[in-house]
């Protein structure tokens, strides 16, 4: 078995390339902040993001130039306020267009289990009788061929590269989450590529000894990142908790162009990397988030020989 | 994302919000409970109440997340909380400040992937009530939380539907929760993210003819009164003011005519239980209360 | 929360109704072969028995004629030979016809999808140039409104009551499974009625500090049935061992008509239940299929106050 | 159910399975090993020979089983196990003796659910190697493992697709395990369960167009020898005999005249190591290969 464990920087230059689709998935768990971070470092462009939730990593990638295009479905700073970067992309063109394309919450995940399926389309009972399928083609009625129900179509999402955080992998690219598992599963399986972000590198017999537990095979990884803290300020269960006061912090810092890139500066391009950031950051405020306990009990595979 | 999100980024937008109500806690005079409440409150309370005998309730954060927990702790015992991220039968430890919070997965009854649990549970028509906010309605309750202006050239970008045309579709029955004025109940809205009752009186027909789970809008709870929907005609009524507010203020805060119910009530104020409840235990630092 | 504990007699007699829809699910693991029996010895008729693997379960409950349709993708007992009591009701209408209605495993797999997600269809690129299709005329053609391509679509299946053996459950329903998962949840979600077999009955407190494990929640549940190796001689994953002499001995058995009359004389309207059932099949049997040992290991959900 | 299974209940229904060889046990001259080996045993070596460089593989129970075990300790050491029932990097501790065998849960890479291997594995085309068996198989490798006889009327009823269908359209080479007699090698088969190249010349064509994964049949291993596929024609062309078999046997074992490659090749007999293996490791007990 070949070692797939590469650096952040080298999994970003290697795999994700200008004018790519690329999709950063995690549902508010598990968000790939340093990935995307990495991806601003290197400055990339022309970038199709992909997205449920857009969410600050996609407001700071925006911001930052990666990107040309945005395929989402909620578009805001949930429990806060807006994605300032974004909208004035798409109110007033500043600095620049940003086409959009726009779903669902169902319309994208369904986008994704069609492109892990191999599916020229997949049916779902969203749209009815909105104005969504006006404001986007893509979302097409189709009849069911038993009797005369109409539903809607979306079409497949096959990323370029699709990234993911977890709480642990093995260096062949096994990886395991609990708690939300989004559509991180679907993402992985309809990319060409992947990149797993991880917590914790473990040892195979980990993975196996739990393999319920596994939501993408190292069949389907092309490189693992070791990035604790790599989904700060969001939370990955049972590892830290979500950084509220960042989330407050970043409507303000949105806001104003200035803000924003003095942000980026500092953050961003002014650190290496993760741990820079994380020092940055500083101990206390890491450790502040930590969670206490709370582990599930072990279940009995059984040993059969 | 669900209600107090799309919410708040509304009220981010410019619009109103339900949350937006800093200054006015504990300034309304007091109903029965003979102590004084914020409109929030009020709020809450209000639309506790109307989940009485409710199962299955799919929770926004903000606003409509207390209004559950309370209708948990008082008329819904057995309420489960569905959250659209995969959590069923979600025990928060904490008030999640957000639904990306982790303490709605710890102890809860089972977590599943989105696909899951928008197909199984959502779509399969397993969810008894849904709660939207809105940027706009209007008055069949059809929502709008994409933009205003036009779509192609906004004047004001809106978070778009996230789960919420779904859930205008398939929960049972919609709950909406917002601040109401001339702005944001208006006449025509800019753009139909969520259909409530679509055109009015056939509404009911289509939902039917189309298989829709859901019955369509049920309740409107604003910072003024509680409406409902006529069956007939699909159109919001108002059936009760809050304490303090009067017609006049009603009319003065949406951009139609309202239908108005021949025996208007008043509705109850917080009991001092439910403000004991909402103030001690569901928010106790006035996050969205004050 | 009300329990929904009962006995399997009386889940049996509430919950299935002469000319139902039953799908008794569960691929090679955790079969539910008391269930099944007790729908034998209550002499249920008119039965549509839908399932993947009809395997020795159906052609017994077939054999004792329970049933006048099955819907099913396999037909045989695995690694032996065929279920021929199934098989004379097929060829030569013995004791009288069968009706049946055949898919591929992902067919009926999607069925059951588009059943648990309340679809009129779902689509899947199977069957291009077979003559299955031709054999069943609901398998039907249907267009991507995406380009020219066709894929197939097969129709939901919506059983009137779905019947699953787990490892566990709370006294409300709430259902944990590990080691494989088939199709079990897909299609208690699709349909009426659900009753949920287990090895054991838990605490809630057991199910939320797993939820991840959590395959079916109360909410689908009718009725939990309390029945420790109510799968064999199918097996539950760290509980016991598939009994592969009862496998090979059926061959014989449902060969000859007689013989398998005897047999359900014996071992099924000869018992009152599942206990009867074990306590002839003998306690050094049931002792020698325990495995050893093998736990997965404890993960941390983290407690967030 | 794969390979195996259909396999075997084709046996039961009176059709050849490859896993009928008691009493052929070690009776076959030996071959380069200088050993006697059985013709199970022969058919296994050749078929793990084959999956070098292979990297995933749908597996069956019985002869596919062994052969793709002794494939990984030999030719294809990387090789990930594939079972239907929703296992993916099977390490199994003992020989399975079904596909419903725990060993092969405990200890692999990921479990998952049967609609997310058909579909993110198989119809996704992740997987390269499918094993099928068939009751019947033409001269383009199209299989029948549905009906004998009339579909409504049946002389005998075999086990119907299982998952074969999607093997034969998914997989990107397919491998087919069986004996030959002129019962299984027809000229016309019954009813088409799983297409190979389809009617012949134009089968690469139509799975092109189709988008099918698959590329269709790859490699036939019978008793007498081994058939790969013409790419022009797509019919089945005879490329080793078997140390033993003849011409004679093959054409006396088959309902259509057999193309033959210009140079016969004879099939190296099993190793040392590859019949130590297969007795020692994976066989103990020859439950399969005696």
């Amino acid at each position: 078995m070949t070692s797939k464990v590469a650096t952040m920087a080298d999994a970003v230059r290697e795999l994700v390339r200008d004018g790519d689709t690329v999709a950063i998935e995690g549902f508010t768990h598990l968000i790939g902040f340093a990935a995307g971070h990495e991806i601003i470092r290197q400055r990339k462009r022309d970038l199709t993001l992909a997205r449920l939730t857009p969410d600050l990593i996609y407001d700071q990638m925006i911001g930052a130039g990666v990107a040309r295009k945005l395929i989402f479905s909620w578009l805001g700073n949930p429990g806060v306020g807006g994605l300032h970067a974004i909208r004035r992309r798409i109110e007033v063109a500043q600095p620049a267009p940003l086409e959009i394309e726009e779903y669902s919450h169902f319309g994208m995940v369904c986008r994704y289990v069609a492109g892990a399926s191999n599916l020229p389309f997949f049916p779902l009972r969203s749209y009815y009788e909105t104005d969504l399928p006006a404001a986007n083609p893509l979302i097409r009625p189709i009849r069911s061929p038993y009797g005369d129900e109409t539903v809607y179509a979306v079409p497949p999402l096959r990323p370029d590269v699709t990234i993911v955080h977890a709480q642990r992998a093995d260096a062949a690219g096994d990886t395991q989450v609990w708690g939300l598992l989004g559509c991180q599963k679907e993402a992985a399986f309809a990319a060409q590529r992947v990149i797993v972000v991880v917590e914790e590198l473990v040892d195979e017999a980990v993975i196996r000894a739990d393999p319920n537990r596994t939501i993408i095979p190292g069949l389907k990884v092309d490189a693992v990142v070791v990035e604790p803290f790599g989904a700060h300020p969001s939370y990955a269960q049972g590892y830290y908790d979500r950084d509220n006061r960042f989330y407050l912090e970043w409507e303000a810092i949105s806001r104003d162009p200035a803000a924003l890139e003095a942000w980026l500066d500092e953050w961003v391009y002014g650190v290496s990397g993760r741990a820079e950031y994380l020092a940055k950051l500083g101990e206390e405020r890491v450790a502040a988030l930590r969670p206490g306990a709370a582990p599930s009990q072990p279940v009995d595979y059984g040993a059969y020989r | 994302m669900s209600e107090q999100h799309r919410h708040e980024s509304a009220a981010a937008s410019g619009s109103a919000a339900a949350s937006r109500s800093v200054g006015a806690r504990r300034s309304a005079a007091g109903g029965q409970s003979g102590s004084v409440f914020s409109k929030s409150e009020m709020m809450i309370a209000a639309a506790a109440r109307e989940l009485a005998g409710k199962r299955v309730c799919f929770v926004g954060v903000g606003l409509p997340n207390i209004a559950v927990n309370l209708a948990k702790r008082t008329v819904a015992p057995d309420l489960e909380l569905v959250y659209e991220a995969g959590v069923f039968g979600a025990e928060p430890a904490r008030l999640p400040l957000s639904i990306g919070d982790p303490t709605i997965v710890t102890g809860s009854t089972a977590v599943m992937s989105m696909f899951e649990l928008f197909a199984y549970y959502l779509q399969r028509g397993l969810v008894d009530v849904g709660f939207l906010g809105a940027a706009q309605i209007d008055r069949y309750g059809n929502i709008n939380t994409t933009v205003i202006g036009d779509y192609a050239h906004p004047k004001t970008r809106l978070p778009g539907s996230g789960g919420a045309c779904e859930i205008a579709i398939h929960a049972r029955a919609v709950f909406v929760i917002m601040r109401q004025s001339k702005r944001s109940f208006v006449e025509r809205i800019d753009f139909r993210t969520s259909p409530g009752n679509i055109g009015g009186p056939d509404g009911a027909r289509i939902r039917r003819a189309g298989g829709w789970n859901g019955g369509g809008p049920s309740v409107v709870v604003t910072d003024l009164g509680i409406y409902h929907f006529d069956e007939a005609t699909g159109e919001m009524r108002l059936d009760s003011l809050h304490p303090g507010a009067t017609l006049e203020q009603v009319r003065d805060a949406m951009g139609w005519e309202p239908q108005v119910a021949d025996r208007l009530a008043t509705t109850p104020a917080p009991s001092t239980e439910e403000l004991r409840l909402i103030r001690e235990e569901l928010d106790p630092q006035g996050v969205y209360t004050k």
